[in-house]
């Protein structure tokens, strides 16, 4: 049996490791700082494994049978994708997968209504190289990618996103291959990559967003952070934020504790991220 | 235009998906920009528009919005990519409303 | 603007065109005369397309990422797939497609919330070439081929295949490439292809089924004709029956008209056909 | 066991799903299962149940019932595949309870 140790949600935003020195001193430390404190909460954690859900940016799932999700089933993962490399401007790295959890979360996760797409050759851009390079910068500890789909039509909703966080949970907590886990979904928040709004970012639904993970009523976030919101906070990238979602719902609906947050313009996307302390074991041997 | 006007079965956007993808594929585009487009089946408004970087006209066509700052960037350079850079500002005159008159980006 | 001309399902089960002669001179004489009735109503339509609607038998739908639903849009389609040739016993035979139609499918399903995955290169088994060999055996009706997800966990729910034919019924609507529709569902009924039951058949199941066809009141219908049911009445194959809720959706929930029906021991599946007559123009005119 | 408990990335579900698109792979497979079987990757449990036809044993590893007939038609004809055809009466042999003592089939 496992243990879902912790619970986080942050950005993954590009500029963070492509144009960080374009950003404000402000936006800087700040966002450095909680990204430095994400990092140390995690390891201290000591995960046998992360669970990542994340957007796709359309880099895996194929457009003509995009699936909701898709977990990765490979035992060891490269980073970041060639075209990606001058963008993002982080070292390229290799980090471990899961291979047998990954195939276990396919099998177990059926016959609970949540269908997983799989596959071993899935390629990485900033959904994982920018979270990994401040939380886990020796890259060692496993990651079992699950990415989604955030931005092909038609989206899954915020209630089937919910409802697949549970569900992974579930699974993971009857997992004997897990051990503890950390579940960490990245995206968000409010951007608008290949819309008219590409240089600005929504303070004001940010911050809402936020307030709503601290608050951690679920039927709640559900009624009001919806996909039609998020769109309208920035087309092309906040509903990221289903990721989110899907992280609220493996925490079982709990508060959030707010590390960080940025309107970050220069970086062209609203930064931060939360954590949720799951109180078992591993909080109360820390 | 935004993500829910998507034409998945756009030819243009299977090619454009492939060529982040498929570094081997990126280089013979580079090369040969109207072989590879014809090879993907491409109409003639989606070749007009990708060879141009006209990304308000592949955005009109059904293009992918996550697509069109990478097909400036399959273009210009994707390094160091603030918002002053080259190829944000490639973007930001065509889809920025205002910013050829110097007031968009920032 | 096009109109839906009608509306159909009936089984597809490859002893029809492979073995008929094995089964009984009674399931023999009543299950051709149905299926020649089946054709003789569905050529008085004189549709322009068919938009058919059949599992895809994991021939097709990948293992690793299964759609719902995968919509076919090439031109033109060749059947049988090689591997079924001797099996099904028909002659070769071409059908023209419609990528027009297929392609606003998927383009006009998406806001509506449905994902039709889409592929011009599906394979066809007895989902398509048992009907059609009855119901048009000059192959002059283009199909526009969807195949479905019935038997690959989790599967799509009643309801949602329900709404599936309700979205289908509007997208086609305003679809000016559509003109005259029918609407072909195939498959079912109680059949065990991998199971102990393969040579049985659930004769009382079938005919609750079809008395709630013929009844035509959804709500019970998605009530009553669960996935469990349809897996106790025989769990490789009974859930093809699906395909007949998409298209009971796509007939606005209205009463159907029972055909035929034998529980063919011989055939391995309860077989049958009915149809909705959808009392348009196309309807006044016969 | 059902379509419940089908285990989806079993690789011998992989093998016999493309098995029935690729007849190449098929001649392939036909005149040399073991090597067929190394390159899909399956373990040994599952090359001695397909290289037996043992279809309740590849049940149990999990492979899709729709495809445990179809195993059967693999090594026997296809073809005019009523309930007394050596195909029907092979499954029956290994699936129906009872089938052996001459009580199963039709
Ligand atoms: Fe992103
Ligand atoms: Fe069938």
């Amino acid at each position: 049996m496992a243990e879902i140790a912790g619970v986080i949600a942050l950005s993954h935003a590009p500029g963070l490791t492509g144009w960080l020195d374009r950003a404000s001193d402000a936006e800087r430390d700040n966002l450095l700082a909680g990204y430095a404190e994400m990092g140390r909460w995690l390891r201290a954690l000591k995960p046998d494994v992360i669970v990542g859900i994340a957007n796709d940016h359309v880099l895996n799932l194929p457009l003509d049978n995009t699936p909701d999700f898709c977990v990765g089933t490979a035992g060891l993962w490269r980073g970041p994708a060639p075209w990606f490399r001058d963008w993002l401007n982080v070292a390229d790295y290799i980090v471990a997968g899961h291979a047998a959890l990954a195939r276990r979360l396919v099998r177990d996760a059926a016959p609970r209504g949540l269908r997983l797409a799989f596959r071993d050759d899935l390629l990485f851009d900033d959904n994982w190289s920018v979270p990994l390079h401040f939380l886990t910068p020796d890259y060692d500890v496993p990651l079992v990618p699950i990415h989604m789909n955030c931005v092909v039509p038609p989206l899954p909703t915020p209630a089937r996103c919910y409802r697949a966080g549970e569900v992974l949970a579930d699974v993971l907590r009857g997992a004997d291959e897990a051990g503890r886990v950390v579940v960490m979904a990245t995206g968000g928040l409010s951007h608008d990559p290949g819309g008219p709004r590409y240089f600005q970012v929504d303070e004001a639904f940010d911050r809402a967003f936020l307030a709503l993970m601290e608050e951690g009523d679920a039927e709640k976030t559900l009624r009001e952070a919806t996909v039609e919101r998020m769109i309208a906070a920035g087309d092309g990238g906040t509903t990221e934020l289903l990721a989110w979602i899907v992280a609220l719902g493996a925490a079982g609906g709990r508060p959030a504790r707010i590390v960080c947050y940025e309107p970050a313009q220069s970086l062209r996307c609203g930064m931060g991220g939360v954590v949720w302390d799951m109180g078992g074991a591993a909080a109360r041997a820390a | 235009m935004g993500i829910m006007d998507v034409d998945l079965t756009l030819p243009a956007n299977r090619l454009i998906f492939t060529l982040r993808r498929d570094m081997a594929l990126l280089q013979r585009f580079l090369g040969d920009i109207d072989g590879v487009m014809e090879e993907y089946g491409l109409s003639a408004a989606e070749r007009r528009a990708l060879r141009d970087a006209d990304i308000r006209a592949l955005a009109g066509l059904g293009v992918h919005p996550y697509f069109l700052p990478q097909v400036v960037r399959l273009f210009h350079s994707g390094a160091y990519n603030h918002n002053d850079s080259e190829a944000a500002r490639v973007y930001a005159s065509q889809m920025v409303e205002g910013y050829a008159d110097g007031k968009g980006g920032n």
